[in-house]
């Protein structure tokens, strides 16, 4: 059909596409090896699976609310009041464990059925409306501790010390080993797997592309496009809950704003995640896949010795490097159609 | 007799201010192919959307194997076994996804496992393409990947899927090919064996009248009649269709035709184009026929730069034209009303002020500062030309209905005064009185020396129109044709691939496709 | 926070305004901050809000998220809103130095605090910052004997920082002895996390004792990542000196072997108290120093108690914290009376 | 026509957007002067109009981004890398004043160049491609400095003090007065008014509106719409490189990571402009509206003693509030199609 020419290109971009992150990846990591006897050991890699398994879980509620398209940039607030709400419910209410780890994620379902309210019911773009929750979220968790971060035994503002302590059980959440791994990096594995077996292998997870793809074919197929919108915003708030909590148990204390930094980094993750085995949009493993990325890049950096103010270079690099890829594909892909 | 399977009765159903039914009736019995005719905007769409839980009736009643029932969700007509394959194919397919998933649809939003067996649906929907005749596509490629075609037949293996007691077919062979709709029309046949009641709406009079057994004409958002189809003529629909005969054709030309405006030859886009060549004079209107997808859309827009090119050339006036991109084409004296008119051609949430200057805005503008009373004046100029119905020259194009729409998009090019349009469906979705009015302005155009370009799958109205017939099939021109020559039958015999000898002899074969459908 | 404090200033200031008929009673102080976030700033914060309300004053504190321009805006919406007097914390004089200006022509004081303010009728505060630098590199090199592998966390960008350097420059020249393993730091929105991510790394480069003897943090901030990352990977032979101090750096400090062993600061919540001092001062119409060097104290983690303590009570175990009274007068100890 | 009772719930919700935000605006301000007396000065006024200047700057840019239905995440990062250029060619190379205000418009230029490729010849969309622009120009403009800061005869890292040092005439820009009021505050009057002429009263405004409000009618209507959004890009990075400029000169020395914080509130700034006098969509006027609405409650919620840590939550209310009159109108008004 006289399009032999183009296929060989077309194979090759579509290899690239589906294989490039992988082969981008087994490179990376070759050449850090041979760069440093140190980075290529089992410490490292469980070293750097345990920092980026804050920013995967964030990265996950992304991936939700992507998959609905949808976007949700308040994880970075939500994680920052659950990570001082967990650390204040032991510090200064000496709460038992299971509470101190319920009323974070209750938080994270609330502000998430916050956003799909101003969303789904009042009609604001996804964007504008975490938007605008970001600020919010943000300006509450400052409130709420009055701008002190939350350690142990602190002094309180109204005089005396705060009776209780973050308790080692909670503390093994984030820096306990199990198994021959971080406790952290068995609940992002977890995490990582479950909400990949959801997005990929249950009928939930068609209702949530499905929706996300076309949002009135899933109404005319008897979908709920409210609950499902609904749903997905609250799995991301919840995520996020579990990134604070994390945060407070691997850090020790409730420090103040940690989630904002963390919030472009989710994203990056996601984004890089896109071009993972040609999936061409947001999913579970590509997102664990991107922040894998991200985090090995900047330990070898490190190892490296580049300066600290070049790490962005790369990381936005390496975003477009990805995107690109995606781009290209795409519009090859549907051109045709 | 017994009991119909369904009855809907007094059905009304208003949209703000517009009332889309009033006092509609429908009843369907078991195993019966009932359709429903009428004109664009007859109510059509609405009754079978509240037939499917889409839209809630203000009033009425609608009755399911003699009990009550209420529609309130596209969920709670399924469950009642009432599945349908609505009219805009892109409003339904999930392009992201793969034809299996396309075609199980339905079920994702159902109770049941849980978990997602990629084997168990792609076996399945091979099952149902295979019951359609359709094994050619493959079930795991993405959605996105298919032609408008075969997004069709998807969409109505996803209705066969399931035991339904119900289905409704909304316009669902308007972008298949003849051969297509044929393998349609035994699968109609077989669910009707089954017991399963049809509902099945379409503008083409032939098909209709060859499978359906009862008729259910429309107007203005009520039942007019419903005919036994073994005892109806195809006049007497098409009159109460319309509510009066049917005198759609036009004076037949009387001014002369000028000199070669536009000369393509061996114009290829190394895609769908395949080396068409193609003259228009000044004065003349040249219709291009051929079925949906025989590439007429791609023809305009690559004639007037939207696509590139890969051989070919393109003469105007005579002189080498250099089209790559539509403002060459528009300097070069062109001008396009496309077929997607609210995606391609115009600005909906903006004023009829703006959209009608914005092609020539250096006109509407001293040096850069825009001139606003001009604007102005320009849009009431074309207002009252073209009988555009609207509030005020600000008001949003949204508000305005389709045939009002489609003059706006055909008035903001009459300020540029160019020398050559290209219509492509511009009568696609637009009543019966406004299509009168865009013939007349169409006429106008060829009587003041311009040339005119017609693209339609409309082929009587091709007829109508034109001064000449250009038939396409497959990205081609296989016939040219003139008016004196052209007939239904010819064109739709060159349209569907058919060749010259074949042709003659099945002239007066046993379907009869001489009726004008609107 | 549990009891929080709002309604407790509420009805301080009230009492406060009704009780005193003091001509320095009742000002309305502007504290004008470059970053705020974190303990170290939340307990300055208190200081400042703690010694304002023993005049009988009123503190409002103006935020600038690191904004400089905010800054400066801020510092000109204070002179507007006609505020007695006012108090900077961090900034730089470029940005600072016309507002200033502004304000001292419209008789308003002001004491900055690490700012490098220099206009005349301004007082300067700085910590030690070379001091502390010193005593806590001084401190490295006598626990290791003059021999080490050190690793510094530094970044720069920041006056304080650049004056840490200078004395670190010097020791590393006097102390031939003590090599510079490598150098990191950034400042960060998240500094102390992404410092304990780098350290980990670090110390995956360097996995055999010895290889590192201690860490040169110039930033508490930076500590407490290191501190993090050496006790999570379980390494008991690199120690950590730090410079500054918060209530929070204290309870890592007192924890069962801590690799860190000491610190050397200013105490916050003092910085606060002294700067608010020297303004009452200037309203006071006292003509103090123009610049003030507060004297820092060094910490270190033998001296620290069994129990934990917090920084209120550092002052029974390290001599010099929390207990300064530079800046007292004897017309502010009469007014602190009232 | 039985629309009576609708009408006035209709009218009501048309006049509130329309003049809503106005209203709001007169509201809080006649509510601080009740408060304070030195909130309704003029010396106060041309405070907070220095104040908001940068950000007006720099939401002028995302606004003609958003015009074209794009985004600008990247202004930030941009503004910060103008920020120390500028600064460094005075300080470190002891320039001419011309050549140190044409650089970094310049290097404006470039960036939104690069923009512009990423998004209209790779086909990125433009959140994507402007966010990983926005870490690539950040780690670039802390590459270039070193991370440092750059103020007047810094010593450098080569050893030895840097030549230079910010001219006067370079800081009148940022500092000085002209007419009574601060020089900032004309340069934003100036591009304020500029932008809202070319956008809405010139032929190129209206080719951007209509390019943002259709791409593909505008394409066969005769536009091209690669080079629209080319302009619009560049035109947002030549805003940043002003804001950059700006600060600089009015700060005294170049400051690292200036933009980042000043990116947010530039979004929020536009955001609440849409709704200003019934546009509903992205607009100069409601642009510096937007920054002046933000900039009067925050000096007015410091006039009254709210705790700083709070100021986020109101910055959300207002832009939760913004919106939601904006898109509930929106709503109304197209759902009759
Ligand atoms: N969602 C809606 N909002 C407002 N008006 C609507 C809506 N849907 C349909 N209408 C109006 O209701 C009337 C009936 O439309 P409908 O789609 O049922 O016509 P139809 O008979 O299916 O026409 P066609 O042959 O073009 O498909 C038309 O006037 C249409 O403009
Ligand atoms: N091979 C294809 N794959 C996907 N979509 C197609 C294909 N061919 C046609 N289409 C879609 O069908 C529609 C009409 O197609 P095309 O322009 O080829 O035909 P046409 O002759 O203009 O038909 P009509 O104007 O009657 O719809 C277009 O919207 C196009 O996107
Ligand atoms: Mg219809
Ligand atoms: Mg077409």
């Amino acid at each position: 059909m006289g399009k032999n020419k183009n296929s060989v290109k077309e194979n090759a971009i579509q290899f690239l596409f589906k294989y490039g992150a992988i082969a981008l990846l087994i490179f990376i990591i070759f050449y850090f090896s041979t760069i440093s006897d140190a980075f290529f050991t089992y410490g490292n890699f469980s070293d750097i699976l345990r920092s980026i398994s804050i920013v995967t879980l964030l990265a996950l509620g992304v991936t939700f609310t992507l998959v609905v398209d949808g976007f949700d940039l308040s994880v970075g607030s939500t994680m920052s009041l659950s990570t001082v709400v967990s650390a204040s419910l032991m510090v200064w209410y000496d709460m038992p464990l299971w509470l101190v780890l319920i009323l974070p994620l209750l938080i994270g379902v609330f502000v998430g059925a916050v956003n799909s309210f101003l969303i789904v019911v009042i009609g604001i773009p996804d964007l504008l409306a975490t938007l605008s929750m970001m600020y919010i979220v943000a300006g509450l968790h400052r409130t709420y501790t009055e701008g002190y971060s939350i350690y142990n035994n602190m002094p309180l503002t109204s005089g005396g010390t705060a009776p209780g302590q973050l308790s080692e059980a909670f503390l093994w959440i984030g820096q306990g080993q199990m198994l021959g791994l971080p406790v952290p990096v068995w609940i992002m594995l977890v995490m990582v797997l479950a909400s990949y077996v959801v997005l990929n292998h249950t009928r939930w997870g068609r209702v949530l592309y499905m929706t996300g793809g076309n949002a009135e074919a899933a109404t005319l197929s008897g979908v709920s496009v409210k609950k499902v919108k609904f749903t997905a915003y609250v799995i991301s708030g919840i995520f996020a809950s579990m990134a604070g909590i994390l945060f407070t148990a691997r850090v020790g204390s409730g420090q103040i704003d940690a989630g904002a930094p963390l919030m472009m980094e989710a994203v990056a993750a996601v984004f890089v995640g896109y071009s993972v085995l040609g999936a061409g949009k947001p999913n579970a493993l590509g997102t664990f896949f991107g922040a894998a990325v991200i985090g090995i890049l900047l330990n070898g950096l490190t190892i490296l010795n580049l300066p600290y103010y070049a790490f962005d270079i790369i990381k936005g690099g390496v975003l477009v490097a990805a995107l690109a890829v995606t781009y290209v594909y795409a519009k090859k892909k549907f051109s045709k159609a | 007799m017994v009991e119909p399977l369904l009855s809907m009765t007094a059905i009304g159903k208003k949209f703000g201010t517009v009332t889309a039914l009033q006092g509609a009736e429908f009843q369907l019995k078991k195993g019966e192919v009932h359709a429903i005719l009428g004109v664009n905007g007859a109510g059509k769409s609405t009754l079978i959307k509240i037939l499917s839980g889409v839209y809630q009736q203000d009033e009425g009643s609608i009755y399911l194997d003699g009990a009550a029932i209420r529609l309130d969700s596209p969920k709670a007509a399924k469950q009642q076994g009432i599945y349908c394959v609505y009219q805009e194919v892109d409003t339904a397919i999930v392009s992201e996804l793969t034809v299996a998933e396309n075609i199980l649809l339905d079920t994702f939003a159902e109770k049941g496992n849980l978990f997602v067996s990629r084997q168990r649906i792609n076996e399945q929907a091979r099952s149902v393409l295979h019951e359609l005749q359709a094994d050619n596509i493959n079930v795991q490629q993405k959605a996105a990947r298919l032609t408008l075609a075969e997004k069709q037949m998807v969409l109505i293996a996803r209705a066969l899927v399931h035991s339904a007691k119900i289905i409704i077919f909304d316009e669902p062979t308007a972008p298949l090919s003849i051969h297509e709709s044929e393998k349609l029309y035994t699968v109609i046949a077989k669910l009707k064996a089954q017991g399963v009641g049809c509902v099945f709406i379409s503008h083409r009079l032939p098909e209709v009248f060859e499978i359906s057994d009862r008729i259910t004409v429309m107007r203005e958002g009520t039942l007019v009649q419903t005919y036994d189809t073994a005892q109806a003529d195809q006049d007497g629909v098409i009159e109460a269709m319309l509510g009066a005969a049917l005198s759609h054709e036009l004076e037949p030309r009387a001014h002369d035709i000028g000199a070669a405006l536009l000369e393509v030859s061996n114009l290829s886009d190394g895609q769908k184009l395949k080396d068409l060549s193609l003259t228009v004079a000044a004065g003349e209107v040249v219709g291009i026929v051929g079925l949906v997808g025989a590439g007429k859309t791609e023809l305009a827009k690559a004639l007037f730069g939207g696509t590139p090119l890969t051989s070919g050339t393109i003469k105007l006036d005579g002189k080498n034209a250099k089209i790559k991109h539509p403002a060459d084409a528009i300097k070069a004296g062109m001008a396009l009303i496309p077929e997607e008119r609210r995606k391609e051609g115009l600005f909906v949430q903006e004023s009829l002020e703006a959209n009608a200057s914005f092609p020539n805005l250096k006109q509407f503008s001293k040096r850069l500062l825009m001139d606003r009373k001009a604007e102005k004046r320009y849009a009431n100029e074309i207002i009252e030309r073209l009988r555009i119905k609207t509030g005020s020259t600000e008001t949003p194009l949204v508000h305005l209905s389709g045939g009002n729409q489609q003059k706006v998009a055909i008035g903001k090019w009459i300020s540029l005064n160019s020398a050559l349009y290209l219509f492509d469906e511009p009568t696609k979705g637009v009543d019966i009185g406004a299509k009168v009015d865009i013939f007349k302005l169409i006429r106008q155009l060829a009587e003041s020396g311009k040339g005119c370009l017609y693209f339609s799958s409309e082929i009587h109205e091709a007829i109508g129109i034109s001064d000449r017939i250009l038939v396409m099939y497959n990205g081609q021109i296989v016939k040219e044709l003139s008016r004196q020559e052209a007939t239904q039958e010819r064109i739709l015999l060159y349209a569907s691939g058919g060749k010259e000898e074949l042709g003659e002899k099945q002239e007066f074969g046993e379907r009869k496709r001489d009726s004008v459908s609107i | 926070q549990p009891q929080g404090d709002v309604s407790e200033e509420e009805t301080s200031s009230d009492t406060e305004s009704e009780a005193s008929d003091h001509p320095l009673a009742g000002k309305e102080i502007a504290l004008i901050m470059q970053i705020n976030l974190g303990t170290f700033s939340a307990q300055y914060i208190a200081g400042v809000e703690e010694q304002v309300e023993s005049f009988g004053g009123k503190a409002t504190v103006f935020t600038s998220e690191g904004d400089l321009a905010k800054m400066a805006s801020n510092l000109d919406a204070a002179i507007n809103q006609g505020v007695d007097g006012i108090l900077i914390d961090h900034g730089t004089k470029e940005a600072l130095n016309q507002g200033v200006e502004k304000a001292l022509e419209a008789g308003i004081p002001v004491v900055a605090f690490d700012t490098g303010i220099d206009v005349e009728g301004v007082v300067s505060l700085e910590q030690g910052d070379q001091q502390m630098a010193e005593m806590t590199l001084e401190k490295l090199a006598e626990d290791n004997g003059g021999e080490a592998n050190i690793v510094k966390i530094w970044t720069a960008g920041f006056a304080p920082m650049e004056r840490r350097q200078v004395a670190y420059e010097k020791f590393m020249t006097d102390n031939p002895g003590i090599q510079e393993v490598t150098a990191f730091g950034s400042a960060t929105d998240n500094t102390a996390l992404d410092t304990q991510s780098q350290m980990e790394a670090v110390l995956k480069q360097y996995p055999n004792e010895g290889e590192i003897t201690a860490v040169w943090a110039s930033w508490d901030e930076f500590a407490k990542g290191a501190v993090r990352a050496i006790e999570q990977a379980g390494r008991t032979d690199i120690k950590v000196y730090g410079i500054d101090m918060s209530d929070e750096d204290l309870q890592l400090m007192q924890k069962d072997g801590s690799p860190w062993l000491a610190s050397a600061a200013v105490d916050p919540a003092d910085i606060g108290r002294i700067q608010v001092r020297y303004l009452y001062q200037l309203l006071n119409g006292e003509q103090p120093e123009e610049k003030v060097v507060l004297e820092p104290v060094f910490i270190e983690a033998e001296n620290l108690p069994e129990e934990t303590v917090t920084t209120d009570e550092l002052s029974e175990y390290v001599e010099g914290w929390g207990a300064s009274d530079q800046g007292y007068t004897d017309d502010l100890r009469e007014l602190e009376g009232q």
